[in-house]
């Protein structure tokens, strides 16, 4: 039914789509409750858009107002979904067709993305150059930036990998990003346990008097007799239980350490 | 020590700009790693800032923006951790805990903007069709705008304006106080990683987390490299591991399909 | 130092109440771990009951009743090692070698025991067939009084009894037999730990075994719970892991069972 | 065929199994080579029996006459075992249902038990606790016992879970415990060689003079130098060998041990 | 020092017998481990043999003569590294660097060796089509007593005719250049380890690589053997697993076989 | 057709496989690069098919002449590929079998070979007596030697397991092959790791003065910071990379290494 405007569709070139990547920076820049990201993305997709369409301008605004809906969708995946769909629209797939992959991988993408992005390459960044900061060595803001800088530029062959992907590479992409988000698990799970051991520090201070000259103390000859940083270990496990069977709120968390914190130093165990 | 109008203006104008960045999610200055070591910069207190950021990153690690929720606000958490060491000489670690009403005040005035920024979309959708494209441009950034100005107007009031009453404010905390404040320091990580794991943690996983953790207690070394190395090996081979697998399954489904077919419709015989 | 009749008497009470727990498996206070706290709690040596506590549980690790065996017994191993110890002021290390015969003598008073009870079961059968429940229960129980008894005048006999002679005995001993019982007694966990391994090793778990090894050998820490959480985080990827090999096996079979269907009596077209 | 009784078959209250898992602990007290537990099996039996069975005495007499067969079973699996005996003489099923389950089952049950709590929970428990035990903590025979008091009461939980469990999940349990047997073996494998290292001691003394002022150590510059500890674990495979190949009797090891040790101390090797 | 005529010509008898080595790989003496070890001891200095035994093996570890290819000469570079180290009093390290223009040059004899050896094969086709045997076996054994020869020359001349040219080029070596060539014997074994790597590597060895590395950098032990443990394990419950999956394969194809069967030529029906 | 010789062929004894072990000690007699090992491998057969063709003399040249073949396989394999020959000549076989086996089973083989002899095996023991070694120990020769003395016996073993396992199990091998190539590989990976680590040496000495009083060390406070021994292993790899992807010659790298070293030597870096 589309036939007549088949003819009329522009190609992208390969500076249109690096520009696309850069763009879907503004992916959040019109961010709201209402429907999310949808501004911000349209607002990146415009340059490419106005070229696949020409001088159908019609065409043009029935696509942007498609594209106006609730969309919410990991920054780094993003580009891939918006290279995506500019390589459906330059195809003249159908309207609905378009739509409906990006509100069917808006979500499940975001999931992986935010696994391999904000759960797997923040805490082992942050836990390595925290590592460099705390002694004070300009080496750990200076990797920090270096990494996420390199994340950012990422964004063009992102959305080159969107756009020559296609749609047949859609349950391909489906079938691998399992496998991927189970290995970032397990590599994100490693290292939370050594940030645990590694970044909280509790340690009791409180000494038994056995006798007048002899003391036990009890971080030293009991809990570091059993397992070194079991403390940490065993309040972050708490915590774990509160949030997930709990739902308590991470802020109430917060405020819970603090008035704790304050406590056990105010009775002298910690 | 004090800061000065200068030094409070120039951090107003760092905290806009980080705040932009937060907003786009752009190229993480956002995060205190890089707010405390520019913080410490503009303070002329370097190492100061630098060694806040690792700490503060840290405490942060897991207080992510994901699913669109807002977590306390790490600009406004790694700012004011650099600024109340510098000004009352508290250690960092005890500073993290006194920048908090700050970072939890801005976290709710960003999930303010969230609900009213919704009004501009019913603009945005009359200018795109009408085909207006830069008004549409301008509307759609108007919220980037607003958000940048309220982090320059509320740091600049944290920084410059409270700080007299701040330093009175810490000055007077007796002893256990400011040292309960440095232990929350310490243990507030936990909060962070607890998030992660709330989001990361299956049953499956929990030998990996037992496995680094274990390795990190008798690992002595500077930083978390050989874990992640460790955690990097365990993940490449479980990748492969996964992909036989999934091999595996899909030629069972090939053997269903195939079982179907010759058992429904034997037409060749 | 001698040993007092109160005391001897109070050790014979806990033998006999150690060899009822013993002879039903009840709360494990039979185990030398527990068996030497007390006697040496009973003779005022807590300490030196501790420690021999820990080094013959160790040595008796592996020997277990398993099948319905019986070990080298552990109470009076237990008892032995701390009496001796006590008594003659040797190592505990040394002591476990010298409590061997009293330990190896009940082993064999509990087989015959176990031959000898054979005995009453007929009665009992003729007490169910006449609903006499309370008499069957009294048979029942019948050898669990003979046991207690014999645990405690054995025991009696061996601490107070016995005392003097023993004495003598282990005093007369030259350096290099008492050094023999010492070395003896740090190389006694090998056997227990060989018939551990008799029972559950086979070639696939020999890796398991050594990674157990390299890790204890270099993992410096005062107990076993590192090679423990090492041991439990890789037995729980396992555990996943037979699981999804037993779902491929049963899918396996599932095919089988459909193949054999449309291949042998194809009714249904 | 037994259609008339079916009806006046009671069923038991929670605190019934309760009761049958505390008694339990009688398992062994008739212990005999003729039977093994199977009297003091009965004998725990008899109170959940005689309230099924209520008014029948003649049904009670007959089930009880058949418990009284040959059993020997690992003791916390004994309740697992009479859990679900009590449910299916509920149920009223077959006599002969009942019987041929009991017998197939306490053997398997037997070695999972076993190889769970004698061969893996022991071993761990001794390891850890021993090691504190020999700084003369007391925390060592405190944790042990605490460990062995839960044991016991875990007898309640699993006569409810036996009793719960019923006929059907019998293939399940088989099916399963295959895999924890497996993980339990790995566990204890692991744990296993870990008390080799630390446990097993052997320390050669002899030094070897090379020259009057200059001694080499057999122990620090031979076997230290190839691995640590490495003569436990040659001793223990040693004796492995030996129980496994040659069926020689543990105790003849225990004797072969102080031998050799004395031996080798008049020697003056060790 | 130097090299005395004896001991010259008992180093050229050695590399006699172990180029025939090397040449039927046999025993192994060509290794530099023995070479150096051997070497060392003709020239009175055994412990000087042994260390550069250790170095120059490793340097040599991944330089193998597979696929019918010809690597440096390990038997030239083992007796010069010792001879150079002995005669100059150089370390060993630095001596690996100075001896691998012997080597390279000896491993060009040899390739040289296998192009001309060729001219052997016709007479040997003709022995055998006559039956003579004895002369065939002659003629196949010509090219090994050529080799042997060709390394009793070429290293008598290395060892005793070049060795005042030798100790003059050495010593007139500034500081930074033998440096250099300590440095160089450092860092050569990486080469080999290349060369290994570059037949071994798979992507899905990876993991084990940086394991063992992870391994060797944080457990203070003076051998391997920890690493090559925990290494044999992993392969050991790798060798159960890939026969599990084989099994599998295995079922697979089986099931598409009889499913070709029963859809084919279902002619049991 | 053959069936004429049938009842001429002779059966070997033990002895002779055994001998045959010993003689595949002159597979590589002959080398060349026309054929390889083929004048030397027949040269070990001799005996053997001697004793097999007895008084036919014109079968056994047949036979020879048909093993003068161009063949190069591993020398620990090759007494298994004579054994098996033998055991075909033994049985006789058709001639093209025979040739044909040998030529299909040489490749593989020699490749299962290797990746066990030259990449586990050697680079292994290699490690581990060289950390002897390098300490002065004579251990180090001593055990070194022991260990290759046995690999020469174990030819005898591998000849009567290439002769027992007959055509038959072929298959078998096959498919056990890649099991144990890639458990070898597991290994071998491990230890080639650790030997990275430990036998490759780079330290950078350059120091970076801050201040008159305070320097920098590079190497302590920077590399050794990130990972120890992260020099090593990145020279490694990049060794490896031009071997592999840019086909570089291992005797350049050589000189490229040496003159490197040199460079860095003469600047002060290194
Ligand atoms: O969860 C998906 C997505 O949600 C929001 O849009 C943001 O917080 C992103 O950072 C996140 O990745
Ligand atoms: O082996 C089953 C069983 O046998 C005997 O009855 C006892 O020794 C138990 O401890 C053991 O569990
Ligand atoms: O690669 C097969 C084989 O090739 C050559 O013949 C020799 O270098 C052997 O050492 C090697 O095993």
């Amino acid at each position: 039914m589309m036939e007549s405007n088949k003819t009329t569709r522009n190609k992208l070139s390969k500076k249109d789509i690096t520009k696309l990547g850069l763009l879907s920076l503004f992916n959040q820049s019109g961010m709201n409750y209402q429907r999310m990201q949808a501004d911000g993305w349209t607002l990146a997709m415009i340059p490419s858009l106005k070229k696949i369409y020409g001088e159908d301008k019609n065409g043009l605004i029935d696509a942007l107002k498609a594209n106006l809906q609730f969309i919410n969708t990991n920054n780094y995946a993003a580009p891939l979904l918006m290279g995506l769909g500019a390589s459906l629209e330059e195809n003249n797939e159908n309207r609905s067709t378009i739509d409906s992959l990006r509100v069917a991988l808006f979500g499940p993408i975001a999931g992986i993305g935010d696994a391999i992005t904000w759960f797997t390459i923040l805490p082992i960044v942050a836990g390595i150059t925290a590592s460099f900061a705390q002694q004070g060595s300009i080496l750990g803001p200076l990797v920090f930036f270096i990494v996420y800088f390199a994340m950012f530029l990422a964004r063009i062959p992102i959305a080159h990998l969107g756009y020559s992907a296609g749609t047949h590479a859609i349950s391909k992409i489906h079938e691998n990003s399992a496998i991927v988000a189970h290995a970032a698990s397990v590599l994100g799970c490693t290292v939370i346990g050594g940030l645990i051991a590694t970044y909280v520090q509790i340690d009791v201070v409180t000494k038994i008097h056995v006798t007048a000259s002899h003391t036990i103390s009890i971080q030293k000859q009991f809990f570091d007799n059993i397992f070194p940083n079991i403390l940490p270990l065993g309040y972050t496990f708490f915590l774990y239980w509160l949030l997930k069977k709990k739902n308590v709120n991470p802020v109430t968390l917060i405020v819970l350490t603090f008035l704790l914190s304050i406590l056990l130093s105010w009775m002298g165990i910690l | 020590m004090t800061v000065t109008l200068v030094q409070g203006i120039s951090i107003a104008l760092f905290a806009l700009i980080a705040g932009i960045d937060f907003w786009l999610e752009g190229f993480y200055i956002f995060r205190p790693m890089i707010v405390c070591t520019v913080t410490g910069f503009l303070l002329g207190d370097l190492r100061l800032g630098i060694i806040a950021g690792g700490l503060t990153e840290l405490a942060f690690a897991g207080l992510t923006p994901v699913g669109g929720t807002q977590p306390p606000n790490p600009i406004m958490a790694g700012i004011m951790t650099v600024v109340i060491a510098h000004t009352t000489g508290h250690s960092p670690a005890t500073a993290i805990g006194l920048s908090l009403p700050f970072s939890i005040l801005m976290q709710y005035i960003i999930l303010f903007f969230y609900s009213i920024f919704s009004v501009f979309t019913k603009k945005a959708d009359e200018f795109i069709a009408k085909g207006e494209f830069r008004k549409f441009g301008m509307i759609v950034l108007m919220p980037t705008v607003i958000v940048a100005f309220a982090y320059a107007i509320f740091s600049f009031l944290s920084v410059y304006g409270a700080q007299s009453l701040m330093r009175t404010l810490v000055n007077s905390m007796p002893g256990w106080l400011s040292h309960g404040f440095t232990i929350a320091g310490g243990i507030l990580p936990a909060v962070g990683f607890g998030l992660l794991l709330k989001s990361m943690l299956k049953t499956k996983y929990v030998p990996y987390l037992l496995l680094g953790f274990t390795a990190a207690c008798f690992i002595k070394f500077g930083n978390l490299m050989p874990v992640a190395i460790i955690g990097a090996s365990l993940a490449w081979i479980e990748y492969g591991r996964k992909q036989r697998e999934n091999k595996i399954n899909k030629q069972f489904k090939d053997i269903e399909k195939s079982l179907q077919n010759s058992g429904g419709e034997d037409d060749g015989i």
